[in-house]
């Protein structure tokens, strides 16, 4: 088959929503990606890799292989006896599958948690006691000539993130490196925080300190203390000074606030500076989003609920409340009675007491490739991947919508994670008596 | 008072919610009519007589009405919902949303209690024996409204963000507590008996905790105030010395923090600021 | 599809001239038709009113800003949740509901179309992926373009005729309905935590002003024959003595040369339309905006009714938003959309016994009285900021009786009560003129032909009203007509009964309508090599993934316009 | 010193998310991520090598991975294990009313365990299992 060149793929690794990629193709194989940071290169060119080719159905303790009507007949079986199934995963697929996968907890009667709730799940709650000034990524590139990096190492976890956004991107109205300044918080002195014009280095667990510290020096209010999170209290009033006299400043933020001791108060407690020094400045607020649909998880979950992720659809209507119906919650609780995992591996991820209670319950799992969940699965139903073998909406940290594209064929007879997921609705209902 | 006892069948694994479990929903009720109200076990509807069995009789009005629940209901939600008077009394564990939007009465539980106790509470009283887990007469998601009144003792352990935009009322917890007590506090009083993990008071715009532990530090948003001998907790005046903080700042907060100086040997660097 | 034949209702069809009259409508395959078969389904509403389905001009039901209101306010669903039932998803109410509660709600009360007036640009593929979700009602919404990079280059330099092509490229690209403005050129100043104070104002570093930014788009809206007036939020919303400015901004573009109707259309004047120097002083500017209404063909307005309740306010004006939220200081969400907009989100409370609150609810209700002409004046509460959409029906009872605005005015603030015109005011609406303000006169202005009337060939988009017009009384019997209009007997969208007696019996998938104006090639080539070569540097998003395909729309329903470039 | 005690946190690197798309039971993927990163000066004060097995134990779990000298240093008594199979095992799993387990920021000990074997990502379902 003759090479092909797909130009302006977008990346669906990442969050950032990288657009620009090349991708050298014969239809079925990729052959090489340009333009996108060593994971997208590694992605593109890795799609055969630890594929499941064909679906799996346990039986005798074993897997074996099985048909796509066999799968989504005992997966649809297994979600419709449960009386307290969990459907998690969604960070990694599109927002149409997304939709489904709401559509069939609520035919069940599940909760649906998308991979959030160990994430960025803890911003959310933050922004629900304060709200959020933010921006789109474009808007900081223009404007920002302070950006602030605050336990977060995109260097590592986004790539791109400093050459397209902020320090070494071109705006509208900040050109260089110089015209910019870089301050990096962490308790490691990352490979972002090399790039710094100002490291700020801090104890663990002490974001919460320093932030509530900063807030008061904005203020004008006396510090009492001599230093806060081992950051001597000068250089505290010397960052807040900072902060207020830019421009334009941005504030990104990853999960060493969200999953240290705080989390959701730490979120809350960034976002009450962000919005604090709008009274002074122009100031915005981003998370640094992990995976590439982890927050059109979160819009099309709000748009059709009203809530972000955590939802609980049992009793007919949505609830929502992290803690309760969050699915780690309620697999260290051992409540749940059956899975159903698209697109992630939380008997890998989720800390032991929940992957114990989660190992004891049938899972049904959708996924491109072989994980330790697919492996502890009933049932396995292998999947096309967004962006590369299927197309579908993904949303970008900021929250703009891309339509990320088919780029070569699944391997054959591969489905996508929508069509998976209708089967599994039409199945269910059937079963139900209902057409 | 008319007691009924509530025995649940067996150990429950799904959650059930079952905020008829009040005072007020029974009151006046046959044993018959009790059984076969609907609960929901996870995704099911299910009779209340299918989980627990049900014995003894009811009082004609709530407050003439005592539900005594024989055993573990750590997997039941809701109980108590909205009560207004009469008892109910827990021997066991206790589930999440214990006493929500409760107007008065009592609630006891000799085990532990989960998460959301009390919450938006408005009156009455609830003690628990045992320990409590996060957001102790707490507000909803994304609200702004705690509790309101009433009591709320808790004779163990605590979780995070006890009394979280309290508006009225007392909190009193004997064991430790962790991060975040009194966060966004509007009004009322918290002692805690033992100590704190932290955070305490973060946000608040007014009320008073009262530590009689070791507080866990003092946030940068607080400013110390004085030495004090005694603090109060309602009529309750409670021998010090104490730390006294006011914060938080960042809110423009005129809430106080009384910290026993004989437990915060770490706050000791604030007394240079004492006027000599 | 079945056909159907309502029989024995009392018609009010204003854009046909039918205001009472007993009659039959006939559908068959979605439209109203002469006559049907017998073998039609037929439907008594003997003793009933039947309308068009209501149209709705301005309602924040989707896209970025509507989600992440509702993202960040979990207070506000979890007091009223919707059960799923047998043809119905669950979800959420209150202020802003989700998706298909969304849709729901709107089919019960009998409206059938519904246009969400602000989408930036850049977002408006979530805009598309919300309203593809809102079952049962057509949509549409408006591109916003006030505060835009290209759009002020072109005004500056005074190249119309590109700006015009341009418009057709976007309007085309976010598959939008009309041009939308939004504080002109005061969201670009935001960016430096700044503000535009008038129409004569500079924007920062852009060197337009915003009365420029408006003429302009006015003389483009013309040029490409769009079926909508600009849609426009003037400058200084919320302001005290903000209302010369709205004046201002409408008579700017009088002499703009219309097409065949008005050229401007200024939105949720209640928020627009203040007097006064300061909070404590603000007064009523209706009397003055009524009486320029009154005078002037070119333009039409909204209200935006206020309601004494909790409400989110939502909009692209973040400068307001933020004057707003250091008042109010609740949670406060502001999202700037590079190179276009902003958006900004606080949740408040309106209470009767707060002046300014009071003040408001009067500004709203004196304009949709004093305007005399009601195809120049649209019911809308400005969902959510004046008050949740499921209010209309209370905003029909005060407009039909005089009764029912007594009745709140004894409780609002008393100093409000004497500073406003309102209680001298007399006049009560038809139901005739309550037909005009719901759904003809806002289908007339947004150019949908086959909307807001129930001629032939009109679609079948009908509501049936627990109302006869020949018994009741509406000025004293207003309760019963709240009522009646929270609750449809029946809604028919496309010639499906969607709601029986107030409850949705099915859901079908409304159409988007979106315009695509079609400019000459040698301009639009123009254009996307203007475009090409700068937009790598506009945008962080390439050019070639930001054009939203048709085949993105559920149901796409494309409206295309000559235009005169 | 043969063992010290730490902080663990976990979180994102590049070979982790590179190594993931080989596959998770890739060789790539137990390389990058069954790793310890320690300051240089910590692994010299527990007297331990580039390569060399460690235990690392917290009041949730404990788990053996390669200790490596950390390249984003320094970070005294802060030690990094990669987001994965081996780093959950020592998380706490109380989420304090907000759905996020506590991955970052937990008490623990390392110590030098040069004879014992990283557990394969079979195994580690198992130990999960129990």
């Amino acid at each position: 088959m003759s090479k092909t060149i797909s130009e302006n793929v977008i990346c669906t690794f990442c969050a950032s929503g990288c657009d620009d990629l090349e991708i050298t193709h014969n239809g079925r194989d990729i052959s090489s990606a340009r333009n996108g940071c060593a994971i997208s290169v590694s992605r593109f060119t890795s799609t055969k890799q630890s594929r499941i080719s064909r679906p799996l159905l346990r039986t005798k303790e074993r897997l074996r292989e099985t048909t796509y009507l066999k799968a989504i007949d005992r997966a649809a079986r297994i979600l419709n006896n449960a009386r307290y199934p969990v459907l998690y995963g969604w960070s990694q697929t599109s927002s149409e599958a997304i939709s489904k996968g709401i559509e069939l907890a609520e035919l069940v009667g599940g909760i649906i948690d998308n991979t959030t709730t160990s994430c960025h799940g803890p911003t959310i709650l933050g922004v629900q006691d304060v709200g959020e000034a933010t921006c789109t990524l474009g808007e900081v590139r223009h404007s920002a000539d302070l950006v602030i990096y605050w336990g977060c190492n995109p260097i590592h976890s986004h790539p791109h993130h400093t050459t397209r956004f902020t320090i070494f991107s071109k705006g509208r109205f900040r050109k260089t490196r110089k015209d910019r300044k870089l301050v990096v918080v962490d308790v490691r002195r990352t490979d972002t925080a090399k790039l710094a014009d100002r490291f700020i280095q801090i104890q663990p667990n002490t974001d919460y300190e320093l932030l509530t510290a900063l807030r008061a020096a904005l203020k004008g209010e006396e510090i009492e203390q001599d230093s806060v999170a081992g950051v001597p209290l000068e250089t505290v009033e010397e960052l807040a000074d900072m902060m207020a006299d830019c421009e334009f400043g941005a504030l990104f933020f990853g999960l060493g606030l969200t999953m240290s001791a705080g989390k959701h108060r730490n979120t809350e407690a960034a976002l009450a500076l962000v919005r604090d020094l709008n009274y002074v400045t122009k100031f915005a607020i981003i998370p640094m989003r992990g995976w590439f649909n982890v927050r059109g998880a979160n819009e099309v979950s709000t748009w059709q609920t009203g809530y972000p992720y955590a939802v609980d659809l049992t009793q007919g209507y949505p609830r929502f409340n992290p803690g309760d119906t969050s699915a780690i919650d309620a697999f260290t609780r051992g409540e749940p009675d059956a899975a159903l995992v698209v697109a992630s591996d939380p008997v890998s991820h989720f800390p032991k007491a929940a992957a114990r209670n989660l190992l004891g319950v049938p899972i049904v799992s959708v996924d491109p490739k072989r994980t330790p969940t697919t492996e502890a699965s009933e049932v396995v139903i292998p999947s096309a991947i967004i962006g590369i073998e299927t197309a579908g909406t993904i949303y970008r940290i900021d929250g703009v919508a891309l339509e990320a594209r088919k780029v070569i064929h699944p391997p054959p007879g591969i489905r996508s994670d929508v069509e998976i997921l209708d089967a599994i609705i039409k199945r269910v209902k059937a079963l139900r008596g209902r057409r | 008072m008319a007691d009924l006892v509530l025995a649940p069948v067996r150990q429950f694994k799904i959650p059930v919610t079952a905020d008829c479990i009040s005072p007020d929903f029974i009151a006046g009720k046959s044993l018959r009519e009790i059984e076969l109200t609907e609960i929901w076990e996870g995704n099911r509807r299910v009779k209340l007589g299918s989980l627990f069995k049900v014995h003894g009789e009811m009082g004609s009005t709530p407050k003439d009405c005592l539900i005594r629940i024989t055993g573990n209901v750590s997997s039941v939600r809701g109980i108590g919902y909205r009560m207004t008077a009469g008892a109910i009394e827990v021997d066991g564990d206790a589930g999440m949303y214990l006493g929500e939007r409760m107007r008065g009465g009592s609630v006891v539980v000799t085990g532990n209690a989960g998460s959301w106790l009390g919450t938006q509470m408005r009156d009455g009283r609830i003690e628990i024996k045992g320990n409590a887990g996060d957001s102790v007469g707490g507000s909803v998601r994304g609200g702004t409204k705690g509790m309101r009144g009433g009591t709320i003792t808790i004779h163990g352990e605590c979780g995070t963000e006890a009394g979280a935009w309290m508006r009225n009322g007392t909190i009193r917890i004997k064991g430790n507590c962790d991060l975040y007590a009194g966060i966004h506090m509007k009004n009322g009083t918290i002692v805690l008996e033992k100590g704190s993990a932290g955070r305490v008071g973060a946000h608040m715009t007014n009320g008073r905790i009262i530590v009689l532990g070791n507080m866990g530090g003092v946030l940068p948003s607080f400013q110390f105030e004085e030495i004090r001998q005694t603090a109060k907790a309602g009529d309750e005046k409670i021998p010090g010395p104490f730390y006294v903080f006011s914060g938080d700042v960042n809110e423009e907060g005129q809430g106080r923090l009384f910290a026993r100086v004989a437990d915060n040997s770490d706050l000791k660097w604030n007394e240079r600021y004492l006027e000599k | 599809m079945p056909e159907l034949l309502i029989r024995n209702g009392r018609v009010f069809d204003p854009l046909n001239g039918i205001a009472g009259e007993k009659m039959d409508i006939a559908v068959r395959n979605g439209r109203i038709v002469e006559k049907v078969s017998g073998k039609a389904r037929s439907l008594n509403v003997s003793g009933f009113t039947v309308m068009p389905g209501g149209v709705d001009i301005h309602s924040h039901i989707a896209g970025s800003k509507a989600n992440g209101a509702r993202m960040m306010r979990p207070e506000d669903h979890s007091k009223d949740p919707e059960r799923k039932t047998k043809y119905t998803r669950c979800g959420v109410g209150h202020t802003i509901p989700s998706v298909f509660t969304t849709g729901y709600r709107y089919a019960r009360m009998g409206y059938t179309t519904v246009f969400e007036p602000a989408t930036p640009p850049l977002k408006t593929r979530h805009t598309h992926e919300e309203l593809n979700d809102i079952p049962i009602i057509d949509k549409g919404c408006f591109t916003l373009f006030g505060n835009n990079w290209f759009v002020m280059e072109y005004v500056k330099q005074g190249r119309i005729e590109e700006l015009a092509a341009y418009v057709a490229w976007m309007l085309e690209a976010t598959k939008g309905y009309a041009i939308k403005i939004v504080n002109p050129g005061g969201i670009e100043a935001w960016r430096w935590g700044r503000n535009v104070r008038g129409l004569d104002d500079t924007v920062p570093n852009f060197d337009v002003t915003p009365r420029q930014i408006v003429q302009a788009l006015c003389q483009v809206n013309s040029l490409l024959n769009l079926p909508h007036a600009v849609h426009v939020h003037p400058n200084a919303l919320a302001e005290p003595g903000n209302y010369q400015t709205t004046i201002d901004t409408m008579d700017c573009v009088k002499h703009v040369q219309a097409t065949n109707h008005p050229t401007i259309h200024v939105t949720h004047v209640q928020f627009t339309g203040r007097k006064g120097w300061s909070w404590a002083d603000v007064r009523s500017g209706a009397p003055e905006i009524a009486d320029y209404v009154n005078t002037h063909d070119h333009v039409s307005i909204d209200p935006g009714q206020l309601i004494f309740t909790n409400v989110t306010w939502m909009t692209a004006d973040g400068p307001a938003m933020f004057a707003l939220f250091k008042l109010a200081k609740t949670k406060w969400l502001n999202v700037d959309v590079e190179s276009e907009t902003g958006a900004g989100v606080v949740c408040a409370t309106y209470k009767k016994s707060n002046y300014v609150n009071a003040i408001q609810w009067g500004i709203a209700l004196e304009l949709a009285l004093l305007v005399k002409n009601p195809w120049k004046i649209f019911l809308t509460t400005d969902h959510p900021n004046g008050g949740p959409f499921t209010s209309y029906p209370r905003v029909i009872s005060w407009l039909v009786s005089k009764e029912a605005r007594k009745k709140l005015l004894d409780k609002i603030n008393k100093t409000a009560r004497r500073r406003l015109d309102l209680p001298g005011i007399d006049r009560e609406y038809t139901l005739n003129e309550i037909a005009t303000i719901t759904r003809a006169a806002t289908a007339k202005s947004l150019g949908l032909e086959s909307k807001g009337h129930l001629g032939q060939g009109a679609d079948a988009d009908i509501a049936v009203y627990n109302i006869d017009p020949s018994k009741v009384d509406l000025s004293r019997d207003y309760k019963s007509v709240r009522k009646a209009f929270s609750r449809a007997v029946f809604t028919i969208k496309g010639g499906r009964i969607v709601v029986k007696n107030g409850e949705v019996v099915r859901s079908v998938q409304g159409r988007t309508f979106w315009t695509k104006p079609v400019v000459s090639e040698g301009a639009m080539r123009a254009v996307t090599s203007d475009l090409e070569s700068k937009f790598d540097d506009y945008y962080s998003v390439r050019m070639a993934n930001y054009p939203i395909h048709e085949q993105y729309l559920a149901a796409s329903e494309m409206i295309t316009t000559k235009a005169g470039v | 010193m043969s063992r010290i005690e730490v902080t663990v946190i976990s979180g994102r690197s590049l070979s982790q998310a590179r190594s993931r798309e080989l596959g998770k039971f890739s060789d790539e993927y137990a390389r990058s991520v069954a790793i310890c990163e320690l300051d240089p000066e910590d692994m010299k004060e527990l007297d331990s090598i580039d390569g060399q097995n460690v235990r690392v134990t917290t009041d949730f779990g404990e788990v053996i991975v390669r200790a490596v000298t950390s390249k984003q240093a320094p970070h005294r008594r802060v030690a990094f294990v990669p987001y994965g199979p081996w780093a959950s095992m020592l998380f706490d799993p109380a989420t304090h009313a907000s759905g996020m387990p506590t991955l970052k920021g937990v008490k623990a000990t390392v110590e030098k365990a040069a004879d014992a074997k990283i557990a394969t990502l079979q195994e580690i379902t198992h130990m999960k299992a129990e």
